[in-house]
């Protein structure tokens, strides 16, 4: 336990450090960049708490972050509530939307569990495009106040939130990594029926991990329409989303919480260098080959070539 | 990092000025380029709007570096492309704004773009022109946002309105309205106008069930709209789908006295040879054409310029659509840099507000809210092509002005089916 | 058997489709027994494995552990009732080493405790007390078997399957791993070992039970239970 | 309201348009329903093959159907490649679940931005003279744009079908998705057998492509709207059955039809999903399971 408080004290006195860092450059472009590469940061763990530890791909990471983006909308149209209740608020949503996908698919075989996720966020995209409470097909404005107290403009308000979220998912995936739970998804990924003949309760262990990792998307989500200031279901359901949180723990590594971490700090960092020097379509390229590239030569990903996959490995 | 990709900027800067320099062969232009910022889709599914958009930018930075610049400075477009995803547009315009230290920034080409854009102008009080946006101010109200849409405030009606007027028009009143329009923010707003036009003239609408805009093959819903038997078809959809809306409608044989209105695509010259002599009959909203009564000065010479250069630069050919409003933005823009001989937001907002100005467009006048102040939106009708060749969509000989009566070069064509032989 | 046996079914039946794999079979096992279970290919030996397991479930019957029904139980259930089983092939956590394997079941269904030495005395036991940090894919095939055995046991469960743990070893390998389960039975763990080499099974076995397509044809002593002519006719070829 | 009519053209519609999603589901029943290979990227192929028969189109002036005799070998061949990487680096590390997925995934997005690269975002479209004439049959209307890539799928899944029970090669790769060991044991080498699958399930993909340039026009990310119904189609149809997609993709063009009818098309795809989702949930062997 206390090898964990020191983990969490020793990612807490690095976020402060980056967000410091990040003031002290003084441009609000740091800040919008930063905003988006910290999103990637908690999409990829959240992923990788599935898909990296368990096993089991999710397609379908666009579906929660835009559950949690319409529920801060709903939220905010019943009453002004501020964003963290928003961001607690869609995890709980976009988690109980994950355990009820996971407890009616589950059962499947890896495969068709990621077919059903792509299907869930079709499913989804056409429920929230007919419910015009939030926007529907025509979208919603979400206005961001111009000031807030202590950070000053609310860009930096939202980058220290997705930054808490990052700190907080990073710790829960290191916990999970060193509990017993980790040890029992790693039995799942490698083989499920062995799993359960060792006494590992497979379906709800892999309920934890569907309601954990849709929990965090939606929270990652629920700041979206401020950074958008208008939201369509379109651009909530971005397959650039499923795209990126998948390749991104792939190239970095999926067995430890620095691997996804690592491929979302490099692979986003260097997609807003891209944008703004070659910026064509040859960003998406780069993703693509990048994804393929590791899967198929390093299949542990940089952690691997690094060396730092520790003791658990991957098969 | 940030070392290297300013001395990239700085190359690709040195190489744009070596350019306008070979240009301005009078070149007194030693001073510091006068930088214009903006996103434009290059890729995903707004990039064929914003490859002709971003190819009328670059005509009119020529033009003006020709004509000595701005304020004895040279105009210098710095662009980045925003793949047509509106969560890549705040970093890019804090970007441009902090990093690339712009002096003036444009939007990018249509109403999410812009939306996500506009916040990040008002945080520092820039000017920001919005390329076809729909009612992007209507919620925030910023004093220094101007629409380059002729569609006023409530483009919801504006949208339906030329196609109305000329309804009007029609012995004996039609009664009756079908409504196609895919399931997203345009198509709703064309579903409100519809709505609002047949309350006000006490037609009945028939048909208004919207599609999922993933949907391919309309021949089901077009035979659906026929079953309802209407006077009016109002179709309003976007590129992919108003051609395959177009094609079920000539495949299934729909008839009614009028049919489309807001079909956006359908300027474009690949759709238009996609569907060839199917596309007779339908109407549609333009924004301008050049017929006789919409030339204005320099139309014709960017229409040239920019035909010229379209084939090179792998862009719509004829570009009646959304380049000359892509140049007259920028026109819009240098006018107030002139007349207040200043580049602050303040002082151009103010200026913009107060004045008319010529552009390649037409006049153009902005009213409290930023929209235009006078609504100005055209109907054609496509009559007798015959071909899917290109040449049969150049001029106004096929794309024949229906409305508003004081515009027209011809006359409507009604039922349908008589525009179909 | 006097008192209530340690495991019992009774008409246990199992379909797949229209094909009958166990056809109302009754099968017990006491505490601390070594039983054979034999038959030919597709006789229903795996099916019973997997309906005692509870990777299956039973379509009619009813199956005891220790006075409680378990046919509606999850297999990791009745694992942690003290009810396992191992595989045909070996299936270890390969993302895992040695030591780590052995973790899962103690973590799981392991009584609290010091989980090292559950290992630690595990690892001695099955003889790979020097293996522990090792990923097991640089295990041998025996190795590989005995990590198996070590996994199923180390939790300390009261019956453990044993499906077919000899394929493809050599005539030694066998031995040794005969020679292994005879001392987890003397530890107190009733064995049930599926196998076809008869070496093994008449080696090991106290008592001999016979299947033949889906149902039980013999069940006693084994040499009693290998000398029936049915048996014989059935299994051993005429 | 729903008058005999329009119930008549919407179902015809429906079985035209399903008898062509079948055409493009086809290739994925062999390589996910038999071979076990999730290649999301199926879709993507069949839109590189109608932009191949588009470049043939515009250079040779080939009708869209004769192209796709040209098509047809080199996604052929480009199939044996794709396997050949594939089983190199997943199958047999055992390792092709996830990593598999993400690779088709990836292969889907570079496949798109080359395209884009090389013709743009526009749309493409054959210039073929039927594309725009229908036949009518009483009150039905039967468009040829929609017609001939319901009989062409219908001719693709027939010799396919044909292959697979007639032919050595396709008995034994029916056999290789049973019993890989059974296969050894009887002397063929099971990697190249499913490297034929493999091969032939682009090459059929190749074949769709084709067909969906008659059919509508196509741009480079067309695709994504197939790999729903692609997938539901092969796991409705009983994974790996050709008949059984055949059947499923009628059913889900059908129904797609009739819920625009009743419900609205923007129903559509949520009904179709739906029953996906129910499927896998409820009885994930198929409709028309083995």
């Amino acid at each position: 336990m206390s090898a964990f408080f020191r983990f969490l004290g020793l990612a807490i006195i690095a976020a402060c450090a980056l967000f410091a860092a990040m003031r002290a450059v003084g441009n609000d472009y740091v800040f919008y960049a930063g905003y988006t590469v910290l999103e990637y940061v908690v999409l990829a763990c959240a992923w990788n708490i599935l898909g990296g530890y368990v096993g089991y791909v999710n397609f379908g990471v666009a579906a929660f972050l835009a559950l949690g983006a319409y529920t801060g909308v709903a939220l905010g149209r019943i009453a002004p509530v501020p964003l963290p209740v928003m961001m607690l608020a869609g995890g709980v949503v976009a988690g109980l939307v994950g355990l009820g996908t996971g407890y009616l698919t589950l059962r499947l075989r890896g495969i068709f569990f990621a077919i059903a996720t792509l299907a869930l966020a079709v499913v989804l995209q056409t429920l929230i495009t007919n419910w015009d409470f939030v926007g529907g097909s025509a979208g919603v404005y979400a206005i961001r106040p111009k000031h807030v107290p202590i950070f000053g403009s609310y860009i930096q308000y939202m980058v220290f939130l997705m930054l808490t979220l990052a700190v907080v998912v990073v710790a829960v995936s290191r916990a999970i990594e060193t509990s017993g739970l980790g040890l029992g998804f790693v039995a799942i990924r490698d083989d499920e029926v062995a799993a359960e003949a060792t006494g590992v309760p497979t379906l709800r262990l892999k309920l934890i991990a569907t309601a954990l990792s849709g929990a965090f998307m939606g929270m990652a989500g629920a700041p979206l329409p401020y950074y958008l200031t208008f939201l369509e279901p379109s651009s909530a359901f971005n397959l650039t989303y499923a795209v990126n949180s998948i390749a991104m723990p792939l190239i970095g590594g999926t067995t430890m919480w620095f691997g996804p971490v690592l491929g979302a700090l490099l692979l986003g960092t260097a997609q807003q260098v891209i944008t703004v020097t070659i910026s064509s379509e040859v960003n998406l390229l780069i993703v693509g080959l990048l994804l393929i590239g590791f899967v198929v030569l390093a299949p542990q990903g940089l952690i691997g070539l690094l060396g730092l996959t520790g003791k658990r490995r991957s098969a | 990092m940030r070392q290297k990709v300013s001395v990239l900027r700085r190359l690709g800067g040195c190489a744009i000025a070596v350019l306008a320099g070979a240009l301005a062969a009078t070149s007194a232009l030693a001073a510091d380029p006068i930088k214009i910022g903006f996103s434009m889709a290059q890729s995903g599914p707004l990039a064929g709007s914003g490859k002709s958009a971003l190819l009328a930018m670059k005509i009119w930075a020529e033009d003006q570096n020709a004509k000595g610049g701005l304020l004895g400075r040279p105009v210098e477009l710095v662009y980045y492309d925003d793949q047509s995803n509106p969560a890549n547009v705040p970093p890019i315009y804090t970007k441009l704004l902090d990093v690339d230290k712009v002096d003036l920034i444009n939007s990018g080409y249509a109403t999410p773009i812009i939306a996500a854009a506009l916040p990040i102008a008002m945080q520092h009080d820039m000017v920001l022109m919005g390329l076809f946006g729909l009612a992007n101010n209507a919620k925030l109200n910023y004093d220094k946002y101007f629409s380059m849409a002729p569609t006023g405030e409530d483009p919801a009606k504006v949208a339906t309105k030329p196609f109305f007027d000329v309804a009007d028009q029609l012995v004996p009143k039609p009664s009756t309205i079908a409504v196609i329009t895919p399931d997203i923010q345009f198509g709703h707003s064309v579903l409100e106008g519809t709505r609002a036009a047949a309350e006000a003239r006490g037609m009945k609408i028939v048909y208004d069930r919207t599609f999922p805009p993933s949907m391919t093959d309309f021949s089901t819903l077009v035979r659906e709209v026929q079953a309802t038997n209407p006077d009016l078809v109002v179709v309003g959809t976007q590129p992919g789908q108003s051609i395959n809306v177009a094609r079920a409608i000539a495949e299934v044989g729909l008839n009614a006295r009028m049919i489309g209105g807001s079909m956006t695509g359908l300027q474009t010259t690949d759709a238009e040879t996609i569907l060839g002599p199917q596309i007779n009959g339908l109407v549609n909203f333009a924004y301008w054409l050049p017929a006789p009564k919409l030339q204005f000065p320099g139309s014709m010479d960017f229409l040239a310029k920019y035909q010229a250069k379209a084939k090179a630069a792998g862009v719509d050919p004829i570009g009646y659509y959304v380049a000359p409003w892509a140049y007259a933005d920028l026109q819009i823009l240098a006018a107030a840099v002139e007349g207040t001989k200043s580049l602050e937001g303040d002082k151009l907002g103010a200026f913009i507000h107060a004045n008319t100005f010529k552009t390649i467009i037409g006049d153009v006048q902005f009213g409290p809210g930023g929209e235009w102040a006078k609504p100005r939106t055209f109907l054609i009708q496509f009559q007798n092509v015959k071909s899917k060749d290109a040449n049969e969509f150049t001029g106004t000989d096929h794309l024949v002005l229906v409305g508003p009566p004081d515009m027209k070069t011809g006359d409507l064509i009604t039922p349908f089916d008589k525009a179909r032989q | 058997m006097s008192e209530l046996p340690l495991f019992h079914a009774q008409g246990l039946t199992k379909r797949f489709g229209g094909f009958v794999a166990l056809d109302s079979v009754d099968f017990e096992v006491g505490a601390g027994e070594r039983v054979g279970l034999i038959g030919p290919n597709g006789s229903g030996k795996s099916t019973l494995v997997g309906c005692a397991s509870g990777s299956l479930r039973n379509d009619g019957g009813a199956v005891w552990f220790k006075d409680r029904r378990i046919d509606r139980l999850l297999p990791h259930q009745r694992v942690r009732a003290g009810l396992v089983r191992s595989f045909q092939l070996p299936r270890p956590f390969r993302g895992l080493t040695v030591a780590e394997n052995l973790r899962v079941p103690l973590v799981f269904a392991g009584r609290q405790g010091r989980a090292q030495d559950a290992i630690d005395d595990a690892l001695e036991f099955v003889g790979l007390a020097a293996r522990r940090e090792a990923m097991p894919q640089d295990l041998t095939q025996v190795d590989l078997r005995k990590l198996d055995l070590a996994r199923a046991t180390v939790a300390k469960p009261q019956l453990l399957f044993v499906d077919e743990a000899m394929a493809g070893l050599s005539h030694s390998e066998v031995d040794e791993i005969i020679a292994l389960m005879m001392r987890m039975n003397e530890r107190g763990v009733a064995i049930v070992m599926i196998e076809h080499i008869m070496r093994a099974v008449t080696a090991f076995s106290q008592r001999l039970v016979v299947l033949v397509a889906g149902r039980k044809i013999a069940d006693g002593d084994p040499e009693q239970v290998l000398a029936n002519v049915e048996v014989q006719r059935a299994y051993l070829g005429e | 309201m729903v008058s005999f009519d329009l119930l008549a053209n919407a179902v015809v519609s429906g079985v035209l348009l399903g008898g062509f999603y079948a055409g493009v589901a086809a290739g994925a029943t062999i390589s996910f329903g038999l071979l076990d290979i999730a290649n999301i990227a199926h879709p993507a192929f069949v839109v590189f093959g109608a932009y191949g028969a588009f470049v043939l189109g515009q250079r040779f002036g080939l009708d869209p159907l004769v192209a796709a005799l040209f098509v047809v070998p080199v996604f052929y061949l480009a199939g044996l490649a794709v396997h050949q990487v594939y089983h190199r680096a997943f199958e047999r590390r055992g390792d092709d679940s996830m990593r598999g997925l993400a690779f088709f995934f990836g292969l889907m997005f570079v496949g798109e931005v080359v395209l884009i690269l090389l013709f743009g975002v526009d749309y493409r479209y054959t210039s073929a003279a039927y594309a725009s004439t229908s036949i009518k049959i009483g009150p039905v209307a039967l468009p040829l744009r929609q017609l001939i890539p319901f009989l062409g799928a219908l001719v693709i899944l027939a010799a396919a079908q044909l292959f697979l029970s007639r032919t050595f090669i396709g008995r034994a790769i029916l056999g290789v998705a049973q019993d890989a060991t059974a296969i050894r044991l009887m002397g063929a080498d099971p990697v190249r057998l499913k490297r034929i699958a493999f091969a032939i399930s682009i090459a059929l993909a190749g074949a769709a492509g084709a067909l969906l340039l008659v059919l509508e026009p196509v741009e480079p990310a067309i695709g994504r709207e197939f790999i729903g119904r692609v997938f539901a189609i092969a796991v409705l149809g009983g994974m790996g059955s050709l008949p059984g997609t055949w059947i499923a993709a009628v059913m889900l063009g059908v129904i797609e039809n009739l819920t625009s009818i009743f419900a609205g098309a923007s129903w559509a795809p949520a009904v179709s999903f739906g029953f996906l989702l129910l499927t896998l949930a409820v009885r994930p062997s198929g409709l028309f399971g083995r």
